[in-house]
């Protein structure tokens, strides 16, 4: 399959489809009135299934396999941030803050970006390690601690104190945020109950699962198709970021996966975490320990630019990108 | 029957305050308090619920006059610049003052 | 199968129970507390699944084979409101804002009520057109628009007027409304995705799909069961209206359904509709345009007689008819 | 600390009205509002809210005096007499005037 | 316009109180209320909502002065002692009095 | 398997290990935010699939099967609460409306326990009597409403009064509560769908199962966590009752179980039936009819200590007494 057939398969799948329908009705004032808890509980589904079922894998791989690619996660999360945020403070002009917390966001990780691209992968039959939600779980936490120092001015020999209220209770979210120890948690399980464990739950945490994502997703396009609004708010240069940090993201995730060993399947997973941006775990971080940092930058950016350009374009992208690097 | 003169400060808030100011109160001397998830719009724009970011928080607090008054004076100094946040205080009547 | 096996199977059918069983909470005034979301969470869920299955069968069959029966069922839907308004009228001694409200109602349809029928189709293992979903999408917004204008008094040269804010929302909602969008969206999906796109999310629109039906009968069965105290208050007129228009649209549907070439299955599922009485769509609209007319009459009306109705003895009845007249 | 006395009106009203009254709300001059879902009863009858029909919604809007006064009338005119609706005002004080 | 003097009995409280409540109400001479779940924390511990047993409620009322109080009293002596529970007392206007 | 697999194989279930991770959440004070109508709609599910299935039993089984051990069943609810009321009067120095409140907890059932015991059974493919729901749903009841009459001191002759508007509410919420009426709803549907019927609703009440169970722990552990702070509140005598109460009704139950002729699963699960503590029928309808009595006492020992006690060691420890007492 070339990268348009990919690209073609991917924009006619249910999930992207289901997006694009969302944001049509975000667009068109058509509150589908979706109740706050079913959000709340596709998000705990979908973080709880992902995690149980990278843990069984763990189980079968044994943790020697993870250990390393792992650790790359991490030093990707805590790298991002530092290469963005010297562009948006000096291309981009933005003000400390502003730009610590965008790189926050751009460093951390979209949970279901990641499950898009696993679908992705099951749609054209390519393998990957399915340990690779560990991943995820790693990559979410370091850049929102490096994104917040950065906006808080240490750099610049700028006030940063673990005192303020604001800064602690950030960190608490940051280190061990609901989205990490459902993802970890879960995925301890899958390691501790391995096939057995599956094999009770897999009506469960499987069959439904495309579907889910497929719902989960119409609900997405309502929340990014509602900030479609603010991009004329955000500058030509959010606009052009958006699309820009995650292709050199999502390639150099790609390149690096390669480099330590990945399939194609799991390099193209690395890639995508990287090209990611987070909407929820550095959005609540980041609005309590960089208050001044104007929140309708870096959301607009993760949701209305980046994570449709991800499930839309990146994900065949970077499949592409891992392709043609293994040969 | 017996009413006592208390002040009703209620807060709207972003929803990610929510852990940070009941510390606030707690700090301010208030005994109690209520919280529910709202909706709702103001200066900063629309708020909805289905991203914690943009979900909006209302908070009840029944107090002492005084208490009322630091605890204003705590989100003005805290929280006013830079979080969507209105509040406002009311004047109520309860039989057990000691509790509050 | 007879008649009346058809009517015992039927009422013995999960979901009819679970019907029955939400009356009996609502009366026995034992409140099972279902929580508000889980009430719109079914709902989504139902109609985006009927919704993607059209979809997919549309795919399957081409428009060609769609269209004319669809046009047929527009038809339908905006001429009963113009039958039932003046019996409305002049036997039952309603307002005109009463008449024009319980007329859009009964030209509505109820998507609960369809999938009620799908299912018993599916239990008496008898074929229909998949695309019959589509019949629903295009019948829920003209009966409301033609019953509103009834309602305005615009037969009697009444008011009515599109800058009345009441009007303008209204027409909104009926045009395209929630209920509309989800059905109309994911059919859309499902018609662009096909078979592949089934095979992704089938393990969560189709194998789940008549549990869930049953367990929205339960709660629709409470909501029902609540009305059941105003029918005294509705009168005699209304109770046997509830019964006898659905018994003419339904007859109706069915003849106007073999005429246009449906199987006994399709034109079983054109007459449902056309017996249905919406409980949704139509409430709202006629709430916010004909806020005069007194919601206790065409709610009690379509939710406590009606749709009882409909899904213990409409349906096989109306399978009955279809069976009878293809012979 | 600067107290400025301000109303807030509170309604009480059948969901499928938001919207609309929102609406209403912005042509009066209020500056913002805030929303939830209740349930309750009353002359027209119990509300829950299983069905947006039979939904009820409380919104409360702080505003000017004469600005709480339009509302008022507002809805006098416009809903009292065809929908199930509660509304009262109170006195509040905020600290800062500038923002209702 | 003519606005007419009423109270806001509020009452926070155990879920599980609800139906007895609002019988409760009803006794004393009340038309109707509105109520919604809440969250909060007070003298007995904090009440969250994931049981019903530590779910917690909040019930406003608009009645006459005089049924205001009997609504207090009632509430002190059947309730007070034993449960969850706080009550408070607001004036407010409203423009058809006869309603309350 | 002997009892030490048994218990290695309970712990490592994905059930029991949702239900750690959610104590660990509690504990560690991190909330995970599940919406209160999640909790809710957990509930409706496992109690009306679990009933529905009993149901299906019944109807395979003939109701001759079911009477005679359901009337054990409801006599065990009825009497464990008469000698643990002396107990904790006596032993524990409780006062009349705390014992009272205490034994109503413990003669009453905990339906998560019983789904839990049965997934058990499943995963080491026992069979055990599929009807054994209906001891569920007749258990609830019997021991409330024993356990209130204690409470309100008619032993010593105390006031009990049925125009006690908190009695009249309690006793209403003991007989036919939600819980019960969900549970013998679904089983009599059940009872009168039969195989067909769960033909139809299969891919709803069975494929999910285990893994909804799953979910729901992890809230339970939630719940139960936010208790553990309380323990040091309840004082040493409730810890130990919390243990050894169950522990004595257990093997009653299941000695109980093998009289009356159930299998070894069947007498297993009435074993755990007898030995599992109310946490949801009993606080509500003890809280209206004995206010004074305190309910953290009987919300702790049930919550944080009989209920994980049961799920963790009492399963499998009831399982090893059933297979012995049968050889
Ligand atoms: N005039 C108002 N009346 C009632 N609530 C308001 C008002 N203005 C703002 N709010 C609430 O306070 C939140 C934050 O307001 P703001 O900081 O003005 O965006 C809004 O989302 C509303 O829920
Ligand atoms: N006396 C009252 N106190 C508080 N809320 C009320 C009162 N009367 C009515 N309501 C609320 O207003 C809604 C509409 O009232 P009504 O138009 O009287 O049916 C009710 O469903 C209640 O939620
Ligand atoms: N000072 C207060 N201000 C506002 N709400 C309170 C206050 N104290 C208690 N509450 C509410 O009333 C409930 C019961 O209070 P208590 O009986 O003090 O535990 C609490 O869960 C809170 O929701
Ligand atoms: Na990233
Ligand atoms: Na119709
Ligand atoms: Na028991």
């Amino acid at each position: 399959m070339d990268l348009l057939t990919a690209i073609q398969a991917n924009l006619l799948s249910p999930a992207v489809l289901f997006f694009v329908l969302g944001i049509f009705a975000a667009v068109s004032k058509r509150d589908l009135k979706f109740p706050e808890s079913l959000y709340t509980t596709l998000t705990i589904y979908l973080l709880t299934a992902i995690g149980f079922k990278g843990g069984v894998a763990i189980h079968q791989a044994g943790i020697g396999a993870v250990w390393l690619p792992a650790l790359c996660a991490i030093a990707l999360g805590a790298l991002i941030p530092l290469w963005t945020y010297p562009v948006l403070r000096k291309v981009g002009g933005m003000s400390v803050a502003d730009a610590g917390a965008i790189a926050a966001h751009y460093g951390s990780v979209s949970a279901v970006t990641f499950i898009a691209a696993t679908n992705f992968l099951k749609g054209v039959q390519e393998p990957y390690e399915s340990y690779a939600s560990a991943f995820l779980a790693v990559m979410e936490s370091p850049a929102i601690i490096v994104g917040v120092l950065l906006g808080k001015g240490v750099l610049g020999g700028g006030r940063f104190s673990l005192s303020d209220p604001g800064i602690r209770h950030a960190l608490r979210d940051a280190v061990l945020g609901r989205g990490v120890l459902l993802l970890v948690g879960a995925m301890g399980i899958g390691a501790l109950c391995g096939k057995r464990g599956m094999d009770a739950v897999e009506g469960f945490f499987v069959t439904p699962f495309q579907g889910v994502l497929a719902l989960f997703l119409l609900e997405m396009g309502m929340v990014a198709g509602r900030r479609l609004g603010d991009l004329r708010k955000v500058g030509a240069f959010l606009l052009v970021f958006g699309v820009v940090a995650p292709l050199v993201n999502g390639f150099g995730g790609v390149a690096l996966g390669k480099w330590v060993g990945l399939s194609t399947g799991g390099a193209m997973l690395l890639g995508v975490l990287s090209a990611s941006a987070s909407y929820i775990a550095a959005p609540a971080a980041v609005r309590l320990s960089i208050p001044e940092a104007n929140p309708t930058f870096s959301l607009t950016a993760a949701l209305a630019i980046t994570f449709p350009f991800n499930i839309s374009f990146g994900i065949p992208l970077f499949f592409e990108a891992a392709k043609r690097i293994s040969h | 029957m017996n009413l006592h003169s208390m002040k009703l400060v209620t807060i709207v808030c972003e929803s990610v305050l929510e852990e940070r100011i009941v510390e606030v109160l707690g700090e301010c001397g208030a005994h109690g308090h209520t919280a529910f998830d709202v909706r709702g719009g103001g200066s900063q724009g629309t708020r909805s619920a289905d991203l914690v970011e943009s979900g909006n928080l209302q908070i009840q607090v029944i107090a002492k006059p005084a208490v009322a008054e630091v605890i204003l004076q705590r989100l003005h100094a805290d929280f006013f610049r830079d979080y969507a946040m209105v509040a406002y205080v009311g004047e109520v009547s309860v039989l057990r003052p000691d509790k509050f």
